[in-house]
């Protein structure tokens, strides 16, 4: 412990505080932007570059950041003293003088950190004004839209991109006022390996990098009277959305969505659970397959999409680790393109999908060619969380009180298992389950596989089902999945089965969710709902779902087979790394 | 050849004292005639490669086997590159500046062969030194 | 936006040889990024975009590191250079001895913008900061020759000195 | 009488045709008649550069001169001193500030302003030459040190000469030694900072292609006091000459065993390496070289943790630079009072300085700390180009300011720079006459501040960006007398709050020329700079001389006729003034 002084208040903190976290305990509040702490997922940013955050250390002339400066015993801050104030000020009005004004019609109105700083700050003036950075606006990918000229330089993007994900697409390019985080030698994103997985976007402060906003595509399509346009809903949608209707964190609001999307004019609301318990099915079948047929192990789960772009890119010689089982989004898509469709009476262009997602790399997973059949898209257009709030918004719809409905029951009953794809661990958790009663033929008791839960990085498990012992692992985070993909590949780990998702805590964190803003808790909380979902519901493993055998039956046939295999699976392409 | 205590090391300074004793005052008892040319880039800029060249063809020429031409870096007088140091035993070392390859003759005529002093490109020596001879 | 050549096979081969050779003599080439691009501006001139990205490759590192660095360090140079790099320095001590109208005169005698090359491929013009020959101030060096005392009317002469080599091939 | 004698007598070209005497044959005459011939020889030298006062001669090993030696001297001088042993009196050299006569030349300032220790070797040995840095005690410090001093020991040393880094800061080395060898573990480095980036200075690039090796003793001597075994020099590509020396001087090092395994015998083991730089002034700040070996963007990080803590490859590092290491050797053989005892009180030992400009004699000084401006431009750099009017001395680079003239006096040292708003940086001295215009050197610093910026921070990569937006506006006389408080808040500013000690020096160049020469700014500010020429009537001859050479043929008059420019069509590019022969060209 150290005694230090803050503004006159003398306080004892550990070893090792910053001196922003002193002061908030003395209830002293001192404006941050490049900062970012996820201390769960083992990131902290602390390029210590923006400079909205010093104060005054009495005694030492230059000013010092509070987001990363530790305190030692002794020290003597102010932060409040107007050379810190003045040096605030002015390094705020310094970004803005390089910043587009355009915050009416930008992406990131009242969401934007720069602009709440403004506003803290009470800035109304830019005294020195200048020349502005340009750089061409980016929107050559599907997913995601990256606009330099809003830069703030914070750095968290590159963060991670190189640190957590390890994916190596951004990186700070050229010096001084021409500095830019871009991908290699400027080039585009869709021509860079970029997985899309949307933990720059959810990091950005400003709208530099945003997921690509599908809403007036949606609106237009809802407008068309010729169209029959339907919509899914992910898993991890409804424990995150009330958050953008001041509800709080880890709410859920299945029922209330499925209202709103009706009350928005969609022609059926389906549920991606259902898909998901689709995969499972699949995937169970596929990795009982490999594992009595002697196939490659282990089997790598492939419903994340930013995962699928990851290895395509990185590991382009692993392409037959992988389940080749589509996403749930993507499966319920094809069988809202076929097993849906021939009951209606239109033209086939005329169904159109939309998928709710918490995720920007699903955007990117709906155009992708090899996902379309007949040349018509399995998804045709992909909203994230918050683009639907947006809607709910614009539409007046109160959603807090909105009262609760049920998905249309063709493609909407899920089952616990489906559920938990939400979060890290959830994916082969609903696999064990209906893996262990495919190969034991026994009806498996305690469901709760709670070896498999928890927000560790990487974790490992061992599950018997009967005479086997299935080896499990887990990875969220890019990073994560590239430690455990490289000690398979070394031979120094044996696996059956694998989950990974691309973003640290899985789909809840996604980047398409309600800015987090860094704030874990909420992370933790969202998790919390998605396994709370699970507990509720009647049937907990996918196999159950009645409406997804009654599809076997009526339509698809046996699981992994033909026609399964025609629907419900997919290839991969190796990629360049770049 | 490699040195293993601090007295080898002394031994040999010892044995390589006439080098500095004559380029510092003169004094030495070998009796070979010393040039130093600046060569560091400065020098090398206003031309010392092509002096130092000419001053090993006029020494060749005129066959004077008891002068040496050792290249050595900068000694601050930039604004008379390149400069040009003589030191002959017996006599203080003087520092000419501006000895560009077309005064390398005469440097070596007047200075070395008829032992007169090239009074316009005669720089003074403006500084003293940490010792390096005393113990 | 221009279209980057990322294509490895228009690098070569012989070059590359060479670069990979001078990479395996090294122990940690990730530590020693800054070595291999200087090598690899030495063989090839300059640090083209799929130069950037085979050294990438072949240090199992993200081409956006490399060109990170390589964009940072002003020695480095993505663009192909004229057959003679004429340097003007812009160190102080040739700054107030008139550089920048050295500068302006060089740029106006080739009809470049700065760090262009001349349409013939002979020339292209940069400003380097000190050459540490201050004394001569203010200086151009072209290749490894040094032009000291410069002046406009200078800059005409020191020029065609160049253009008459080509012209004795 | 029992001492040997040398007589050293000026036989310089200016005593010799000024004079025309011929002082060593009557000396040596009367020596041969007092037979004293193997008591005393006469050895004729160069000028000692006080021709004034010549013809001169030095009496060894007493050191003392005697001025204005007369033919009718010569037998008065051997006979009371050599033969006697007393001092001629009447002829000693006299100082000519104390007005006292000097007896000893040594150590006192009689004509030789300049001291130097870390140039001691340059230019007078051979470079590529180990046994030539040899002849001078090379190495004679590491093996001492070795043999007769534990780590502690030397660290406590250099403490006690108070050296302090010269590559800006001005940090005790002694200190930053003793953090970094106080740190816990076993790796750790010494790293050389030879990233010469400020333009104007070129001391650190002289003492590595002049005596590679003294810095190389000293890297060595600094791995023993840390606990170090691996050293490495962080070299601009810049320098391709010294690379190539320092190559050859780690080689010989090597072959000699003073670089290696067990070095000297004491179970030591030192090894160095060079690193490139690659065109970064940034990368003179510690943090950011320590990226830039690292194969990263030379961006610098916040301190602490200090690189004595956590540097290269996290290790704990020690960064001094060129300079400060070539002074190591000399103060390890000649004694840490030795060293304390020149200088100021707060700055020991002496400070190179690389004087350019329009100074007539271009090059590289060292003097010891306190010499003052004056000293150091008109005693050694020979005054003013043309004797034009002096304005201003830049000094520190960059990251430096100016010194107006009636700062000339200032002792120099690392506070009193600071003080005057300047700083001793690395050390480059750019003098400036009447026709420099201050805010275009200004603003050619913030170019080069805001074109060197890494972008990390906003105040440096803004900020500097902004300061030369208006410096330019100002310059362009599109400026406004508001943009001057604009220009001094950001300047207060980035000082308080940049990342980097380069950063929070920026500003400097603007700070200080706005304190000194606030009256050019607003000039500029309220434009009120007249920014054609003009021909004082009264002076002009008519030569038409000036009329010749305008570009833009705006001036008129006939041969004898006193000329005009029509102010509406000149440029301003200044030919005219430059012909004219009488002065007669009034600038704008």
């Amino acid at each position: 412990m150290v005694n230090i002084k803050i503004n006159g208040i003398r306080i004892q903190v550990p070893d090792h505080t910053t001196v922003l976290e002193a002061a908030k305990k003395v209830g002293v509040h001192i404006p941050t932007l490049c900062h970012l702490k996820l201390d769960d997922f083992g990131i902290v940013n602390k390029v210590s570059s923006c400079r909205v955050c010093v104060v005054e250390e009495i005694g030492k002339p230059s000013l010092i950041p509070s987001c990363s400066a530790l305190v030692y015993e002794g020290m003597n801050i102010r932060t409040d003293s107007v050379k810190a104030l003045n040096a605030r000020r002015n390094n705020l009005e310094l970004l803005l003088s390089n910043h587009p004004f355009d915050c009416l019609t930008c992406a990131k109105n009242l969401q934007c950190e720069l602009q709440s700083l403004a506003n803290e700050l009470h800035i109304t003036e830019i005294h020195a004004k200048g020349e502005k950075m340009f750089y061409p606006i980016d929107k050559s990918s599907n997913a995601i839209v990256k606009d330099p000229n809003k830069c703030v330089m914070c750095r968290r993007c590159e963060t991670m991109c190189n640190e957590v994900q390890t994916v190596g697409v951004l990186s700070a390019i050229n010096r001084g006022f021409g500095v830019v985080v871009a991908p290699a030698f400027n080039i585009d994103l869709a021509d860079s390996s970029c997985t899309y997985c949307g933990q720059c976007v959810a990091v950005c402060p400003t709208a530099a990098l945003i997921a690509r906003s599908d809403i007036q595509k949606v609106w237009r399509a809802l407008a068309n009277e010729r169209r029959h346009v339907v919509v899914q809903v992910a898993p991890a949608v409804r424990v995150a959305i009330g958050e953008m209707f001041g509800m709080a964190p880890g709410t859920i609001s299945t029922g209330k969505v499925v209202t709103a999307l009706r009350r928005l004019g969609f022609d059926a609301v389906f549920d991606t659970n259902f898909g998901a318990d689709l995969t499972i099915i699949e995937e169970a079948n596929e990795l009982v397959h490999r594992i009595q047929h002697g196939g490659v192990l282990p089997m790598l789960t492939s419903c994340c999409p930013a995962w699928v772009k990851f290895f395509e890119h990185q590991f382009p010689d692993m392409l037959d680790i992988p389940s080749t089982c589509k996403s749930p989004q993507i499966m319920l898509g094809a069988i809202i393109k076929s097993y849906y469709l021939k009951n209606l009476d239109i033209l086939p262009r005329r169904l159109k999908v939309v998928s709710i997602m918490p995720c920007v790399a699903k955007k990117a997973e709906g155009a992708r060619p090899e996902l379309s059949k007949d040349e018509l898209n399995n998804v045709d257009y992909v909203l994230s969380t918050r683009e639907l709030g947006y809607m709910i918004k614009e539409a007046g719809i109160d959603f807090a009180n909105l009262e609760e409905s049920e998905f249309d029951n063709l493609l909407g009953e899920s089952t616990g298992a489906a559920a938990i794809f939400g979060t890290t661990g959830g994916v082969i958790e609903a696999a064990t389950r209906t893996a262990y009663e495919m190969i034991t033929g026994e009806s498996l008791g305690n469901v709760d596989f709670k070896q498999l839960r928890g927000l560790e990085g990487i974790r490992e498990a061992t599950v018997k089902i009967g005479s086997l012992d299935l080896k499990i692992g887990i990875a969220h985070g890019l990073g994560n999945a590239r430690k455990l993909l490289e000690s398979i590949k070394a031979g120094t780990s044996h696996f059956h089965a694998i989950e990974i998702m691309a973003c640290p805590g899985g789909c809840i964190g996604g980047g398409g969710q309600p800015y987090h803003h860094g704030n874990q808790e909420i992370l933790k909380k969202r998790q919390d709902a998605i396994y709370a979902i699970d507990k509720s519901l009647p049937r907990r493993k996918s196999h159950e779902n009645e409406m997804v055998l009654k599809l076997y039956d009526e339509y698809l046939g046996a699981p992994y087979g033909e026609k399964a295999h025609d629907l419900l699976h997919t290839c991969y392409t190796p990629g360049e790394r770049i | 050849m490699k040195i293993n205590s601090r007295s080898e090391l002394v031994e040999l300074r010892k044995s390589l004292s006439n080098k500095i004793t004559l380029r510092e005052s003169g004094a030495t008892t070998d009796d070979t005639i010393e040039i130093l040319i600046g060569m560091a880039t400065c020098g090398i800029a206003s031309g010392a490669k092509d002096t130092y060249n000419e001053l090993i063809t006029v020494i060749e020429d005129l066959n004077l086997t008891n002068v040496k031409v050792i290249s050595v870096g900068c000694l601050g007088y930039c604004y008379m590159e390149p400069t040009v140091q003589v030191c002959i035993p017996g006599e203080e070392p003087l520092l000419y500046g501006k000895i560009t390859k077309d005064k390398a003759f005469e440097l070596i005529e007047k200075v070395i062969v008829e032992r007169v002093y090239l009074s316009d490109n005669l720089l003074i020596r403006s500084f003293d030194k940490a010792g390096a001879s005393n113990e | 936006m221009e279209k980057v050549n990322l294509d490895l096979k228009d690098l070569d081969l012989e070059k590359l040889a060479e670069l990979d050779q001078y990479i395996l003599t090294l122990d940690d080439p990730v530590e020693r990024l800054i070595n291999v691009l200087h090598r690899a501006q030495d063989i090839f001139g300059y640090l083209p975009p799929n130069l950037q990205l085979y050294i990438a490759r072949k240090l199992n590192i993200s081409a956006a590191k490399v060109n990170g660095v390589v964009s940072f360090y002003s020695y480095f140079t993505e663009e192909k250079t004229g057959k003679y790099v004429v340097s003007v320095c812009m160190g102080t001590a040739c700054y107030v001895k008139g550089a920048e109208k050295v500068l302006k005169r060089v740029l106006k005698e080739l009809c470049v913008e700065k760090n262009e090359v001349t349409k013939d491929g002979l020339f292209s013009v940069k400003d380097v900061r000190c050459v540490g020959a201050c004394s001569l101030a203010p200086i151009l060096t072209i290749g490894e020759t040094v032009f000291g005392h410069m002046t406009e009317e200078k800059v005409p002469g020191v020029l065609n000195k160049f253009r008459g080599e080509i012209n004795e091939d | 009488m029992n001492s040997k004698y040398t007589l050293l007598v000026c036989d310089g070209a200016s005593c010799k045709t000024t004079h025309k005497a011929n002082l060593a044959a009557g000396f040596k005459k009367v020596i041969a008649e007092k037979k004293l011939g193997e008591f005393v020889s006469v050895v004729k030298t160069g000028c000692f550069g006080i021709c004034g006062q010549g013809p001169i001669v030095k009496v060894l090993p007493d050191d003392l001169l005697y001025v204005s030696v007369k033919q009718t001297d010569i037998e008065e001088i051997v006979e009371e001193h050599i033969k006697n042993g007393n001092v001629v009196k009447r002829l000693l050299y006299t100082d000519p500030f104390t007005q006292e006569p000097v007896e000893k030349q040594k150590g006192k300032k009689i004509y030789q302003k300049q001291f130097r220790i870390a140039l001691r070797n340059c230019g007078l040995i051979n470079p590529e030459d180990i046994t030539e840095y040899i002849a001078v005690r090379g190495y004679e410090a590491l093996a001492s040190v070795l043999a007769d001093k534990t780590p502690i020991e030397v660290v406590e040393l250099m403490k006690k000469s108070k050296l302090r880094g010269r590559g800006g800061g001005g940090f005790p080395t002694g200190l930053k030694w003793e953090f970094t060898a106080k740190q816990p573990g076993n790796e750790k480095y010494v790293i050389c900072n030879a990233d010469e980036g400020d333009p104007g200075a070129f001391m650190d690039r002289s003492v590595l292609e002049g005596d590679p090796h003294s810095v190389l003793e000293a890297m060595a001597i600094a791995g023993y006091a840390i606990g170090a075994s691996q050293g490495y020099i962080y070299v601009r590509a810049e320098y391709p000459l010294a690379i190539h020396r320092l190559n050859i001087a780690m080689e010989q090092a090597r072959e000699y065993g003073f670089l290696g395994k067990n070095i000297f015998s004491s179970g030591f083991d030192f090894d160095i390496d060079i690193r490139l730089g690659a065109g970064a002034f940034v990368c003179g700040e510690e943090t950011a070289l320590i990226h830039s070996m690292e194969g990263q963007r030379g961006e610098p990080t916040k301190k602490p943790p200090f690189p004595s803590v956590s540097g290269f490859r996290k290790k704990p590092t020690s960064v001094n630079n060129v300079e400060t290491f070539a002074n190591i050797p000399a103060i390890v053989l000649n004694g840490a009072d030795w060293f304390a005892s020149i200088g100021t009180e707060n700055s020991k030992g002496t400070k190179v300085f690389a004087l350019a400009g329009k100074i007539n004699n271009i090059g590289l000084v060292e003097v010891p700390m306190g010499t003052t401006l004056r000293e150091i431009i008109y005693d050694i750099g020979g005054g003013m180009v043309n004797n034009k009017e002096f304005k201003a001395v830049q000094s520190g680079g960059p990251s430096g300011g100016v010194i107006p003239k009636e700062h000339l006096d200032t002792p120099i040292d690392y506070e009193s720079l600071k003080q005057i708003g300047s700083m001793m940086g690395s050390g480059g001295l750019i003098v400036l006459d009447e026709d420099d215009d201050i805010v275009q050197l200004a603003k050619f610093y913030l170019d080069f501040t805001q074109d060197e910026s890494c972008g990390k921070c906003t105040p440096c990569r803004i900020g500097t960006k902004r300061m030369y937006e208006i410096l330019d506006r100002l310059t362009k006389l599109e400026g406004s007398p508001d943009d001057l408080d604009i220009l001094e808040d950001l300047a207060v500013n980035i000082k308080n709050s940049a990342l980097c000690g380069l950063g929070q020096s920026a500003p400097n160049p603007v700070l200080s020329t706005m304190e000194y020469f606030k009256d050019e700014y607003e000039a500029y500010a309220y434009r009120k700079v007249k920014h054609t020429y003009s021909i004082i009537t009264d002076k002009c001859i008519g030569c038409t001389k000036c009329a010749r050479v305008c570009p833009v043929e705006c001036i008129s008059g006939s041969v004898k006729v006193p000329h005009v420019i029509d102010e509406s069509l000149c440029i301003a590019c200044g030919a005219c003034y430059t012909a004219c022969p009488v002065n007669a060209i009034e600038k704008p």
